[in-house]
C-alpha cells in the first residue's frame, strides 16, 4: 500500500504535475509522443530523473563533445562507471569523479562521506580494485561559523567513509573563497587498478538472462519533496522521506569484496552500480547499451521499509546497491558468492529483446517505457551565451603589482593564507597509507602509489583555480589542465589522463553558460596538447545561493604514470650544497593572485597567461631530466609565487636555501606566472641539467635551515625556515578555534 | 542548576547501519528476540536556569548544534533543579 | 614459522599484514576467515587493523563474538604469540585477553600519521630485537586508540613490565602514554601504531620489521630447545 | 512487541572530551549558561517477549555487548507493550 495518492494521468497533465518534478511543458509533450499516451505517475518520474540535467547532461553535452576523448591509451572512454586507461603489462588503471555539493550543504558528514562511496562503486563496477581517493573542496571563507562547520564536517565525512571502508585517501585540494559561502564544493575521485581481461561493461545483453539486485535494502532515501504534489505532502510523509542518504562503509566493503570476487566469475554478463536515479538509471542504462529491453518485479525489491510504492522503489537512492545481470540458470551460485559476505542477492527480472523497461509491482504493470527514450533520447539544450560584462573590464585592466611594504611580513601573511597553509589538519584525518603502497603521502605535488610486484607507481592529483577561470575562463581552464600535469611531472610521471568535475552556477543564465564555454575550450585544447584526453567527468550546475553563482570550478583530476620507482620525487629539498634552479621566466602577473587577493580583498585584472606550447616543452624537459637521475627536488610554482615555493620546498627538509633575485622585488617573488618549476639539482649534475633545460641558477640548499633572499644585492628575506613554518602549518587550525 | 537529558535520534526512514549491526551481532549471539535496534544519542546538560524559559533555550541548542533536523530529530526532559 | 592473519568482514589492514610478513619477513602465512574453527596449524596469531562490523558499535566489540576469537583464546592460553594491532588491539582488549579500554582519541579526530615510540621493554618474545629505551618511527591510524584502564591495572601493567611500547609525544591521551601492552604471560601483545606499515624504507619506515623477526627468533630458540 | 530504552554513558571517572567540545561550542554560541554536557549513546531495542524475565535478557545484552563496563554505565527501561 503505497503512502500516498498518486495523481492520475489526465490529473498529471491538466495540473501540470510534471512541472514539480522538473519537466517543461515541452518535455512533457515529448514524452506523451514517445509513449503515444499518457505517462502515469511512475513513468514520469522514470522520465523526470532520467532527463534530469545530473543522469541526461541535457544542458553540457554539446560542450562535453569538445573534449578530446581519444588516445592510444584510452581502453574506456567517457560512458561507463570510469575511464580506463592503459599502463602497460597487461595493467590499466580505472577513474572518475564526481561531485556530492549539494547534499554536502545541507548534511555535510552524510553528504560527504555518501560522495566517497559513490565515486568508488563506480570504480569497481568496472572491476577494478580501488587503490585510492582524492578529494577536491571549496568552502566560504573561514571566518564564519557554519564555513567552519562545514569544513569540519566534510573532512570527517570523507575520513570516515575512506578509513572505515579501508581506501586510502591520498590527496586533493582546499580553497577557500567567498563565492563559495552558501554553496561549498565537495568533489570526491577514485582511481584503481585492474587487469585489461578483467574489464567489466555495464550491459543487459542476452535474451533470457537474469538481472539480479545486490546488496543494502531499498529505502525512501533521496528522494526529493519536490517531486511530489505538493498538497500530498504532509507532515509525516516529509518524515518518511529523507532528502540525504546516510552512507554504509561497511556495507559498501563487503559488497566491494564481494563484487571482485563476482568479475572472475563467467556467469557475469554486465554491473552497474545503482547511483543517482538508482534503479531507473541502472536498469535503463544497461539494456539501452546492449540494444536490449528489461523487466523486473518491484515486488523481489529488497526493501527496508514497508509499503513502498513503485514511484518510490524506482527513484530510491539508497546507497550501496549495485545491479547485475548474470547467466540464466546461474542464481543460486552467485547467491551463494554474495551470502558469504552477509549480502543479499536477489534476481528481480530478466532481459528481454523488446528494448523496453517494463515493471511490475503489486500484479500490475505499472510502467512500460522504451528504454533509448529513457537513456539516449534527452531533449538537448543549446543554451545562449553571452560574454559578461565584468570580463571586458577586467581585460582592459593592464597588469600592475600591488603594493607590498615588506617582503618577508607579506611572505608570512601569504603561508597564512588559508588557500595556501598547510592542510595538514586535513589529511591528518585520513589513512592515506593503508594497504602500504603510498610513497609519496600528502603533502608534496601529487600522492605517488607504487604497484605491487612492478617497478611501476602512479602520480595522481587533482587541480584548479577557480580565481583565475573567474577572471578568464578559457585561460583558467588551460591553467587547470596545465597545473594538473605539472604536479605529475614534479613527481617524476608522464601524465596519461584526466577526469574533470565541472562546478558552475545556473546554465539558464547565459554568462555563466558563457564560463562554461570558455572553460571547456580551455580544458579541450590543453588536453589535446598536453596528449592528457578525458577519460570521464561529472557536470554540476545550479551551484548557487541567492542567485550568485559560484567561481567556475572545472576540477581536473589527473592521473600519471611513473615507469620506474627511482624517478619518484618529492618536492622538499635533499641535500646540503645542491644547486637550486628557476625554470622559466617570471612577468608581473598578479590578477587572481594570492597577493592580489591579500592587499586588495578582491581578485581582478586578466589571468597569468599561458602558452601551452612553452608548457609542454618545459614539462618535457623536467620530465627528462628527473629521468635521467638529474634532479634531487622538484616543485611547481603556484599561488603565492616563488617566495612560496622556496618556502614549501624547505619546510620539513631541516635544510635552508638561499636565493638571488633581481629586477623588481615583488614581481620576482609573489607573481604567479605560469609554466615555472623549482628544482634542486646534484653540483656534479648542474652541467647536464642546464645544458638540457636552460634553466638559471638561482641558488642553493644550506645547512643552516634559513630562508634567505638577496633582492638587487641586499637580503629581503631572511629568517629561520621554522618560523615560517609555523606561519604556514598553524594557519588553519588557528583558524578553527 | 537545571539538568536537561537530550535524546537525538534518526528519523524514521534513515538508514541506520550501527542499529542495523548491533541487531546481526545479538542474532548472531542467539538473541533472537530481539526485531529492531535503533541507535542515537544521548545528552545531559547542567544549566544555569536564566530569565529566559529553559525550553526556549535548549530548543534552540538542539536545532542549532546538537541535532542536525535533516536527518535527525529531538526530545527532551527538562529536570527539578539539582543541586552539585 | 606459520602466522594465521585473521580476516573479519571490514578488517582492511590484512593484506599489509599478510606482504609484510611473506614479503619483508620471508616466513608462511595464510589468511583466516573469522568464522574458521581452528587455528591448531598455526605458530602465531596476528589480528590486524581495519574496521570489524564498521565498528559501529564500539571498536572491537562485535568482531570479538566471531567463532575463530574462541580459537585466537585457545592458541593465546597455549602460549602462541599473539598480536593485534590497532583494530586488532581493541578486539583484544574487548575480549578481554588485555585489560583496559579504548576511548576516542582526546582531540576526538581520527590520526594517520608517522610517530616516534619508545621501547619500554625490550624482553618481551615481540620486542627482543630492539635495544631497551630504543627509539622507533611506526604510523599510527585511528580515531579510538586512547587507552584506559583503572589505577590498580595500571599499577599492574608497570610493575608487570607490560607495558611494551609508549609514545614519545602523546598524541591520543592514552594514560601513561601507552602504545603498546602485553599480557602477563607476555605471549600476547596489543598496539595501536601499525608495525606492518613500516617495514619498508620506500613507504618511510622499516622499524616495525624487528618486531616481527623478535617473534621469529624466540620461536625458533624455543623450537631449538625443545627438539 | 516490547520496547526497551537503554542509556549507556562513561563512568564519572573517565573523561568525556566529546562532552567538552560540546559545551566549548555551546559556549562560542553564547550560551554561557551551559555549565557542563556529557555525552553518552540512547539505543532502543524492540523485543518479542518470551518466558525468560526481559529484565533478565537486556541486563545480559548490555554486559556482553552493548556497554564495556571497564568504561561504560548502563541503565535501561522497560516499556509496556507496543504493538506495531
Ligand atoms: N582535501 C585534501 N585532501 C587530501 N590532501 C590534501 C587536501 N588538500 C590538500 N592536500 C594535500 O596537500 C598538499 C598541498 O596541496 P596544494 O596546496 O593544493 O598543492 P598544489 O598547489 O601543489 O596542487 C598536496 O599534497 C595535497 O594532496
Ligand atoms: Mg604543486
Amino acid at each position: 500500500m503505497s503512502l500516498m495518492l498518486e495523481p492520475a494521468q489526465q490529473q498529471i497533465k491538466d495540473e501540470k504535475i510534471y512541472r514539480e518534478m522538473g519537466l517543461t511543458d515541452e518535455e512533457f509533450s515529448l514524452v506523451e509522443g514517445i509513449l503515444g499516451r499518457l505517462p502515469n505517475y511512475t513513468e514520469l518520474g522514470l522520465f523526470s530523473v532520467m532527463w534530469s540535467e545530473h543522469c541526461s547532461y541535457k544542458n553540457s553535452k554539446p560542450l562535453l563533445k569538445k573534449f578530446p576523448v581519444t588516445g592510444e591509451q584510452v581502453l574506456q572512454g567517457p560512458g561507463e562507471g570510469a575511464g580506463i586507461v592503459d599502463i602497460g603489462d597487461g595493467q590499466a588503471v580505472a577513474f572518475k569523479i564526481e561531485s556530492h555539493n549539494h547534499p554536502s550543504a545541507i548534511e555535510p558528514y552524510q553528504g560527504a562521506a555518501t560522495g566517497v562511496g559513490g565515486i568508488i562503486r563506480d570504480v569497481f563496477s568496472m572491476g577494478a580494485r580501488p587503490i585510492a581517493i582524492l578529494n577536491s573542496l571549496r568552502f566560504g571563507e573561514l571566518d564564519s561559523p557554519r564555513v567552519r562547520y562545514l569544513f569540519e564536517q566534510v573532512v570527517a565525512g570523507i575520513a570516515g567513509y575512506g578509513n572505515c571502508i579501508g581506501i586510502p585517501t591520498v590527496g586533493g585540494e582546499v580553497q577557500f573563497d567567498k563565492s563559495y559561502d552558501g554553496n561549498p564544493l565537495v568533489n570526491a575521485m577514485c582511481v584503481g587498478l585492474i587487469n585489461h581481461d578483467e574489464i567489466q561493461k555495464g550491459q543487459a545483453k542476452g535474451v533470457g538472462n537474469t538481472v539480479m539486485y545486490v546488496g543494502a535494502k531499498t529505502g525512501r532515501d533521496g528522494i526529493h519533496g519536490a517531486t511530489f504534489a505538493s498538497e500530498e505532502l504532509t507532515e509525516d510523509s516529509d518524515e518518511k522521506r529523507p532528502a540525504v542518504q546516510v552512507g554504509d562503509p561497511f556495507m559498501e566493503k563487503l559488497l566491494l569484496e564481494a563484487c571482485l570476487e563476482l568479475i572472475k566469475n563467467d556467469a557475469l554478463i554486465g554491473i552497474q552500480d545503482m547511483g543517482a536515479a538508482g534503479l531507473t538509471s541502472s536498469s535503463a542504462e544497461m539494456a539501452s547499451k546492449a540494444g536490449s529491453g528489461i523487466e523486473m518485479n518491484l515486488d523481489l525489491v529488497p526493501q527496508r521499509e514497508t509499503g513502498m510504492s513503485a514511484y518510490e522503489m524506482m527513484l530510491s537512492e539508497s546507497q550501496e546497491r549495485m545491479l547485475i545481470v548474470i547467466e540464466k540458470g546461474r542464481e543460486a551460485e552467485i547467491q551463494e558468492l554474495f551470502h558469504k559476505y552477509d549480502l543479499d542477492a536477489v534476481a528481480v527480472g530478466t532481459v528481454t529483446d523488446d528494448k523496453r523497461l517494463r515493471l511490475v509491482h503489486e500484479g500490475n504493470v505499472v510502467a512500460d517505457v522504451p528504454v533509448d527514450a529513457l537513456a539516449e533520447d534527452a531533449p538537448v539544450y543549446h543554451k545562449p551565451s553571452k560574454e559578461p560584462a565584468y570580463y571586458r573590464e577586467f581585460q582592459a585592466i593592464e597588469n600592475a603589482e600591488p603594493e607590498v611594504e615588506n617582503v618577508e611580513e607579506t611572505l608570512h601573511a601569504l603561508l597564512k593564507q588559508p588557500t595556501i597553509a598547510s592542510k595538514e589538519w586535513v589529511y591528518d584525518q585520513y589513512d592515506y597509507q593503508v594497504r602500504t603502497n603510498t610513497v609519496v603521502t600528502p603533502g608534496s605535488d601529487a600522492a605517488v602509489l607504487r604497484i605491487r610486484g612492478t617497478e611501476k607507481a602512479l602520480a595522481m592529483t587533482t587541480d584548479c583555480n577557480s580565481r583565475y577561470l573567474y577572471l578568464d575562463p578559457e585561460t583558467g581552464g588551460k591553467i587547470a589542465v596545465a597545473e594538473a600535469a605539472r604536479n605529475i611531472v614534479c613527481s617524476g610521471g608522464r601524465p596519461l589522463a584526466i577526469t574533470d568535475c565541472l562546478n558552475f552556477g545556473s546554465p539558464d543564465k547565459p554568462e555563466i553558460f558563457w564560463q562554461m564555454e570558455k572553460s571547456v575550450d580551455g580544458m579541450s585544447e590543453a588536453c589535446r596538447v598536453l596528449n592528457a584526453p578525458v577519460i570521464g567527468g561529472n557536470v554540476s550546475l545550479y551551484n548557487e545561493t541567492n542567485g550568485t553563482a559560484v567561481y567556475p570550478t572545472p576540477v581536473v583530476g589527473m592521473v600519471g604514470l611513473i615507469e620506474n620507482l627511482e624517478h619518484i620525487t618529492t618536492q622538499s629539498f635533499k641535500q646540503v650544497g645542491d644547486a637550486v634552479y628557476l625554470v622559466g621566466e617570471t612577468k608581473t602577473e598578479f590578477g587572481g593572485s594570492e597577493l592580489q587577493k591579500l592587499t586588495a580583498g578582491e581578485i581582478s585584472g586578466k589571468a597569468p597567461e599561458l602558452d601551452l606550447t612553452t608548457e609542454l616543452d618545459r614539462q618535457e624537459k623536467v620530465l627528462t631530466a628527473i629521468k635521467q637521475g638529474l634532479v634531487q627536488s622538484a616543485h611547481d610554482l603556484a599561488e603565492g609565487g616563488l617566495a612560496v615555493a622556496l618556502a614549501e620546498s624547505a619546510f620539513g627538509s631541516g635544510l635552508g636555501v638561499t636565493a638571488e633575485t633581481e629586477g623588481s622585488a615583488v614581481t620576482e617573488l609573489f607573481s604567479e606566472t605560469q609554466s615555472r618549476f623549482l628544482i634542486s639539482v646534484k653540483p656534479e649534475n648542474q652541467q647536464a641539467f642546464e645544458a638540457l633545460t636552460g634553466a638559471k641558477k638561482i641558488g642553493e640548499v644550506t645547512a643552516q635551515p634559513v630562508l634567505k633572499v638577496v633582492h638587487n644585492g641586499s637580503a629581503v628575506i631572511d629568517q629561520p625556515v621554522e618560523k615560517f613554518e609555523e606561519s604556514w602549518r598553524g594557519a588553519i587550525p588557528c583558524l578553527l578555534n | 542548576m537545571i539538568k536537561v537529558k537530550v535524546h537525538v535520534t534518526l528519523r524514521e526512514s534513515v538508514l541506520d547501519p550501527q542499529g542495523t549491526a548491533v541487531k546481526n551481532s545479538l542474532h548472531a549471539m542467539d538473541y533472537h528476540e530481539v526485531q529492531d535496534v535503533r541507535i542515537g544519542k544521548y545528552l545531559e546538560l547542567l544549566i544555569e536556569p536564566s530569565d529566559r524559559p529553559i525550553e526556549e533555550t535548549v530548543k534552540e541548542m538542539c536545532e542549532k548544534l546538537l541535532a542536525n533536523t535533516v536527518i535527525e530529530n529531538y526530545e527532551f526532559e527538562v529536570e527539578e533543579a539539582v543541586t552539585q | 614459522m606459520k602466522f594465521a592473519v585473521i580476516v573479519f568482514p571490514g578488517s582492511n589492514c590484512d593484506i599489509d599484514m599478510y606482504h609484510a610478513v611473506k614479503d619483508e619477513l620471508g616466513e608462511e602465512v595464510e589468511y583466516v576467515w573469522h568464522d574458521e574453527a581452528d587455528l591448531t596449524q598455526f605458530d602465531g596469531v596476528l589480528l590486524p587493523g581495519g574496521f570489524s562490523y564498521g565498528d559501529y558499535l564500539r571498536s572491537g566489540s562485535i568482531a570479538r563474538f566471531s567463532n575463530v576469537m574462541s580459537e585466537v583464546v585457545k592458541a593465546a592460553e597455549e602460549g602462541k604469540p599473539v598480536l593485534g594491532v590497532c583494530n586488532g588491539f581493541q578486539i583484544l582488549l574487548e575480549a578481554g585477553l588485555l585489560p583496559g579500554a579504548m576511548l576516542r582519541n582526546q582531540g576526538l579526530k581520527f590520526i594517520c600519521r608517522p610517530v616516534e615510540l619508545e621501547v619500554v621493554n625490550n624482553e618481551t618474545m615481540f620486542t627482543q630485537a630492539y635495544q631497551k629505551n630504543e627509539r622507533i618511527t611506526v604510523p599510527v591510524a585511528h580515531g579510538e586508540g586512547n587507552y584506559f584502564c583503572d589505577a590498580d591495572t595500571l599499577k599492574q601493567l608497570e610493575a608487570n613490565g607490560q607495558i611494551a611500547f609508549r609514545y614519545a609525544d602523546n598524541p591520543n591521551g592514552s594514560l601513561l602514554s601507552i602504545a603498546g601492552i602485553t599480557n602477563e604471560k607476555g605471549n600476547v601483545l596489543g598496539m595501536m601504531p601499525h608495525p606492518e606499515r613500516a617495514v619498508d624504507e620506500l613507504l618511510g619506515s622499516a622499524d616495525g620489521l624487528k618486531l616481527f623477526q623478535s617473534i621469529v627468533k624466540h620461536w625458533r630458540d624455543s623450537h631449538v630447545v625443545n627438539a
